[in-house]
């Protein structure tokens, strides 16, 4: 399942994927949240903007390429849009499979393909200002990295 | 009369981050509207020329460069490099 | 922080380590539970059996390796043994880091290093009777893994 | 007194988790001990040939072939491969 809300989530949200269920050998999950400093500028509040529709649309198409992609059970992508402070978490991701490594791979793949493909604009408040951040070159090269593999293991079609 | 949406740092420079326009047949592909909006606005034109802006028609990608067609009822979004996670 | 106890544990502290903080970027938790089925085998409990003191010491230097190698803020690692059902957790580990590499990095380490290398011994129990259980080959190649990941970028002294 | 300790399917074959054994002189190398117990108990010394048995002594992993010495107040433990997470 996939949210995109201006609501705060509840952390725990990340457990429900595995309640009541006896198939699953592994949870993967991933919490990012604001934080008070990037790249050396100080942050006091982060505003995301998003595209109504359009942001809800490409996630689930993130989520149904991580299903296709990985053997995993079942997943849960919740994203936060509006105004943020520092330790508010922004996105929750989390995967269940049989094993470890296809919720962590799953987790991370949608992770990932979230930071440089899902429709979200951030603009950083600081003491300095209004600024607009882009995508590191590390994430580029992070969502890069999984055409990579794919592409290696034959099975990118 | 076509919605023009303009996100992240696009809305700063466009003054504004909608904008309800007719588009006159004159403006019938992307490229053509890019055109003139580049004439009212030159930061603009050059921000929208950037390799890493992407448009979508309806809620759709679409190439931002050569001739795919615009219509008086769309919803045009012009985005900057997208940034989640 | 590592632990480890008979007791069930609150999935939720998977979560604490952030509690509070303003300088964390990314949360990765991964928590390891019963599958009532393994290898094709129905399970109806397994039973861990772990070396007191020993396990303790031996996930604590797994702990302080994950530390030493990944740029994580800090790291919860929480191991139960004894009697547990199908869909029972056995393992949690989280970590904090600034960015989402390093955290997803410590926790897949850490996990890689508990299956082949914690001291604990697994006895299912099933409708055919007991059996102990060894780690799979992918286990042992998953722990292998990061040693080549280490050498490969020299980091390994 | 030395104190024995058998994990996993170890304890089944030894038949019991623990033991508590006066170590002779002739027993100064963990190589000796296995000997001994081989003796006594055949499957036993069969299973603690396998390569992937571990040995620890006072929780300390010691190499199980060699003359690694052992004294009469040890905790000497044979493990077969660790299985955590």
């Amino acid at each position: 399942m996939i949210r995109v809300q201006a609501e705060p989530f509840d952390l725990a949200e990340a457990f429900t994927l595995q309640a009541g269920r006896t198939d699953v050998g592994g949870l993967a999950c991933f919490i990012g949240s604001v934080r008070d400093l990037t790249a050396g500028a100080n942050v006091t509040a982060l505003e995301l903007q998003h595209y109504p529709g359009f942001t809800e649309q490409t996630i689930q198409r993130i989520h149904d390429e991580a299903a296709a992609r990985f053997d995993i059970l079942d997943q849960l992508i919740v994203h936060r849009y509006g105004k943020m402070f520092p330790g508010d978490p922004i996105v929750l991701v989390s995967t269940i499979s049989t094993h470890r490594e296809a919720a962590f791979d799953g987790a991370r793949f949608v992770m990932d393909a979230l930071k440089t493909g899902a429709p979200f604009w951030k603009k950083e408040v600081g003491p300095d200002g209004e600024r607009w951040i882009e995508p590191r070159s590390e994430d580029y090269a992070a969502s890069a990295r999984w055409v990579d593999v794919m592409a290696a293991e034959g099975q990118d079609s | 009369m076509a919605r023009l949406l303009f996100f992240g740092r696009l809305a700063d420079i466009a003054g504004g981050a909608e904008r309800d326009m007719p588009l006159s047949p004159a403006i019938g592909t992307l490229t053509q509207l890019r055109e003139f909006l580049a004439k009212e606005n030159s930061a603009l034109g050059e921000a929208l020329e950037r390799p890493n802006i992407r448009a979508a028609i309806n809620k759709a990608l679409a190439p931002l460069r050569g001739d795919f067609p615009i219509s008086d009822a769309d919803e045009i979004a012009f985005m900057p490099p997208l940034s989640g996670g």
